[in-house]
């Protein structure tokens, strides 16, 4: 079975989509060069007509895939930082998620922006550790974020495949994980939750890197309580179906994510699973602080986000209730 | 420009009347511009418009009919009554759409630009449209950029009608827009844009030039809006431009001008045509029905989708 | 009892500050003019020194702002249509929001982003119908959408007089409002909410322009129920003690707000209702619809916004469990 | 400039060891830039600097000991251990932090620079400090475009390091520096920015006209890293400058260049003053305590505290 690291998966997905589909092309910083690992070879293979350096010009290289998309291109933006989300929220949210209702339906933007590098980056402070997914589902940006390298590969592959605008994050924390692989890397539809555990007393909802957090800790948990473990895949469009089926079998739910607590993620999962689910006690979510800037330090960057114990301790008073 | 002026004369009138709803920014004035440089556009090239864009999207050639249904908000509109006036776009005619964020346009023109070189259409260009405020909004100096730098076959046009809103162009714009243009390594000119023969002339020149592949190019059109910068602010009565102002450029009308150029009976004809135009886009925009409100959410994804109402 | 107009309480708000903080300054465009009606007059007033038009440059302007208000200026930046805010979103959630515990304190940002007009304005479609308040809270940036215009003058001045940037919408659907007032107008604290109307069979937590619509239904349904109406006035912070108090006491909760459903402001509510605050039945949310784009026509534009038959549905929803 | 380099080489060693977390963005080379601007500076004249940020943080007048105590995460760093190296600040030196985004700091600088005139201080400047890289960067041109329609006493200092990461500047930006910027209205020359004095004199000369009211003045600073990009560079084994490349700047070290204009024994005592220095700061920094995981949100707001934990 060979072994498949989350780079090498992504970068695999865009090789072959690459090779199958000539409209595909990649615009970011260093690219060329694959300073993220993702791009790797990419320019080497395929000439940079088609893997193309960008200057610092974030807005104007956004909107120009979007150009390039109406035009038949596939393009995928690599962001180098995930709040240079920010710099281009306009011309994501507000030109190229809305083209295909204002227009009527004529056109839409199939583009892929690729966010290698999300989330606290460990001693990277304030500008470089955010984890803004929450804000492109709200705008209603498809987005994915993967947890696992073969989810990766095939989440990575269905966003440069869907005729909208389609956001991918790649975690830090999961950049160098790998996974052993048998079979064959495959599409993985957008909106397809996993259950990585079953289990019968709560339903754990985890986002990323936090997946593999969850299903540690639902181990550790192994004698005191059988916990599901879902992963979303995709934080927009959500896997109604999988999450409800759960949380309204087990009655219980924590979500774990790693964005901001006000109006992140995890709220919208509680909140649906409030009004739909049938709940038989209180959810409960873990996540960042509202509003947190993350600080330099390492021990003050580690204390806002989201951990294992917090975790553990959230299914624990679920679980009392 | 006949066609545009009539079209945007009921557009005036469709506005107070609550017909079009949301208002509109017109074009009249202007009409030069965006007549002179569609002169020298195929249908395969790309144009990218403006909050004014009427004139743009009609000089490139949409069909006066469904153009005016958008605006009545109707089915059989050119954005199926989903766009309007601010987004009004055909794409099947390289018309990718005026746009409510001044700027915005730019980068996607220069994208459009991009995907033609790259997949083999070497004679197509691309037309960005903006204003004299444009000048200042950080996404069009990075398209300036971005199109220089790649040499690609974009045509800046900046229509430069004195005024941002209220904000006059001298109080906006430090420096010349030629100047600043030719910074980013632009091809860049000033013409007069109320000469629709001036216009075409410089244009013809920065498209065959595009269309040479020597680079983009950066266009000046020095015009003027003869009405306010929005259909409201008639309402609101302000104002921040005086009348001699005001007087100096209606003398300048360019359909004045260019019909002094015409045989008499030739612009006669031309005119009654443009009404017989308008009179069926009335006839078609009025009888269009609007839209089931059920379906006001159709067209937001065209892939999978995983819209949950809002009650 | 004089009669005040919501974009005269604005102005009122911006009128008396500046005369009593000489640091207090106006960036925007078209503010010498005073085009949204809420700076009309203080140019005369103050000189274009301290009210100054701004070229279509919002990302360098808003920028600018912070870098005077490290100075010691307290800058108003208006916007006139919301969706600007996404253009501005680096400048407002990476620098402004983060200055203050990036710098370990050395300084904060007291800037106030004035957005008049947010929400539809009925047929102005896509681009400038946006109502982007969960975005800001997201982030943590401080929110007001007052709802009535001695709410609009308080929450405006305790913007201005904050130390952290904060954010003030004016919803389209109110500035045409007015109100009677008798007795002074005063600032409003931030994180306080106003209970509109007090009843004991649900809660209705309504934002903006939708607490008349709520207090009108509320009055509709008299005969049915006790309709409690909480206005949070500040979408972040939020008043939990207020809303809990209320939620804990009814067991029901409806939350009305005209931001898109997915990680909106009404998931927070109603997941922290869920949590914390013992909700006898499940909560209902009204809003927009997920990845909402408005459309032009103005019966489809109308289709996607809360309303009142809405709001009345879910009201009794909650009141037949 | 021993400062910077020494300072900066002994980061370079922490970054490896991990007592400095998150890498930096070595100034190593470039210090001509800092120091010959800053020897025109006041206490109260701003900085804004950049990712690359602690030559200018130092040269402006920062204590060593708190900018090392920074990085090492202490709480008795320049910002308590909350900002690192991208965002080192000293705001009562009119520092107002280096930033991870690149230009982000240009529009800082000139609302710095609009307050200073708005309070009367009229002989205070402002400087922004940003890369090559940083030209193409649309918020930057629009701040050009502000200081120079206001008049605003800014200098602008762009370090043209050759490159963006990888990308050299020929293949980021259209045209040159220079005329892009007089392009806005600036007032814009070019300097060796490799030679302390020349950099001196250049802005000597710009300061002195910001001061005097002349306007906003940009200087383009030719100039070089020695090393990579940022530390993590040299572990991933990138390459994409050739050594002779590399070398030929190498041989134009400002520090060698400077030396030798200085009497020997006077260069050896500057020498030795600037390692007792360094080796107080590290002796600080070492001993300095961190923070209380606890308190990892202070400072998040200075009014009203409203947060919530995340568990
Ligand atoms: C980025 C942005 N800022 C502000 C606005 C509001 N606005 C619409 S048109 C306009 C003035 C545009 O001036 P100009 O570019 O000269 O075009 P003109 O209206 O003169 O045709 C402004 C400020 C906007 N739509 N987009
Ligand atoms: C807006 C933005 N885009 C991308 C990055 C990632 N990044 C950090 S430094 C850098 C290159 C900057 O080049 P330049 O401005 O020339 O400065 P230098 O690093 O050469 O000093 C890039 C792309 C960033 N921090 N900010
Ligand atoms: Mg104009
Ligand atoms: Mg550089």
């Amino acid at each position: 079975m060979p072994s498949l690291s989350y780079i090498a998966a992504l970068n695999q997905a865009l090789r072959d989509e690459m090779a199958r589909d000539e409209r595909v092309c990649i615009f970011g910083e260093d690219v060329c060069l694959g300073l993220t690992g993702i791009t790797k070879g990419l320019a080497e293979a395929h000439g940079t007509g088609r893997v193309v350096d960008t200057p610092l010009s974030e807005q104007a290289f956004t909107s120009l895939a979007t150009g390039a998309a109406i035009a038949g291109q596939r393009p995928v933006v690599e962001f180098q930082i995930p709040s240079l989300l920010y710099l281009v929220f306009e011309q994501i949210a507000n030109q190229a998620h809305k083209f295909s209702l204002m227009t009527g339906g004529q056109a839409s933007v199939p583009v892929t922006y690729l966010v290698p590098g999300s989330g606290s980056r460990s001693g990277m402070a304030g500008q470089h550790s955010d984890h803004p997914y929450s804000l492109l589902a709200h705008v209603g940006v498809k987005t994915a974020v993967p947890a696992t390298p073969s989810d990766a590969y095939g989440l990575l592959l269905s966003a440069i495949r869907e005729p909208d605008p389609v956001a991918v994050f790649a975690p830090t924390l999961l950049m160098g994980t790998s996974e052993e692989i048998d079979g064959d890397l495959d599409a993985v539809p957008l909106g397809s939750a996993r259950t990585h555990r079953e289990g019968t007393d709560v339903t754990v909802v985890a986002v990323g890197h936090l997946v593999p957090v969850a299903l540690q800790v639902a181990a550790d948990l192994a004698d005191e309580a059988s916990v599901e473990v879902i992963d979303p895949r995709t934080v927009y469009p959500v896997d109604w179906e999988t999450l409800g089926k759960s949380i309204s079998r087990t009655g219980r739910l924590v979500v774990i994510d790693d964005s901001n607590r006000m109006c992140g993620f995890g709220a919208e999962i509680a909140a649906t699973a409030a009004e739909e689910f049938g709940l038989a006690v209180p959810p409960k979510r873990v996540s960042r602080p509202d509003g947190a800037v993350i600080p330099y330090a390492l021990n003050l960057d580690h204390a806002l986000l989201p951990d294992a114990l917090e975790l553990t301790e959230a299914i624990r008073a679920v679980l009392r209730r | 420009m006949r066609l545009i002026r009539e079209f945007e004369e009921h557009c005036l009138e469709m506005a107070v009347t609550g017909t079009i709803v949301g208002g509109i920014h017109p074009y009249i004035g202007q009409e030069a511009v965006a007549v002179g440089v569609s002169a020298h556009l195929r249908k395969d090239d790309v144009i990218t418009s403006t909050h004014r864009g009427h004139g743009h999207v009609l000089a490139k050639g949409a069909d006066p009919k469904r153009a005016l249904a958008e605006l009545y908000g109707a089915s059989t509109g050119l954005n199926r009554g989903r766009g309007g006036s601010m987004h009004a776009a055909d794409v099947g005619l390289g018309i990718y759409g005026a746009n409510g964020i001044v700027g915005a346009g730019a980068p996607i023109a220069v994208g459009a630009a991009w995907a033609a070189r790259r997949q083999g259409r070497d004679q197509q260009v691309a037309v960005a449209y903006f204003g004299d405020g444009a000048l200042s909004q950080g996404v069009v100096l990075e398209a300036f950029n971005l199109a220089a730098l790649w040499s690609l076959p974009v045509l800046f046009v900046c229509e430069n009608n004195g005024y941002a809103i209220s904000l006059p162009v001298d109080r906006g714009l430090a420096g010349d827009p030629v100047r600043r243009a030719a910074g980013f390594g632009l091809t860049a000119a000033a013409v007069d844009g109320m000469d629709v023969e001036a216009v075409a002339e410089a244009a013809g020149r920065a498209v065959a030039a595009c269309r040479a592949g020597r680079g983009p190019h950066f266009l000046e059109c020095a015009t003027y809006r003869f009405r306010g910068h929005h259909t409201v602010e008639h309402l609101m009565g302000i104002n921040y431009r005086d009348e001699a102002e005001v007087a100096s450029w209606t003398a300048r009308d360019p359909l004045a001008r260019q019909r002094a150029r015409l045989a008499p009976a030739v612009a006669d004809e031309v005119d009654a045509e443009i009404a017989a135009l308008i009179a069926e886009a009335v006839a078609f925009a009025g009888s269009s029905p609007g839209s089931d409100p059920r379906d006001a959410l159709d067209y937001l994804y065209a892939g999978m989708v995983p819209t949950r109402p809002g009650a």
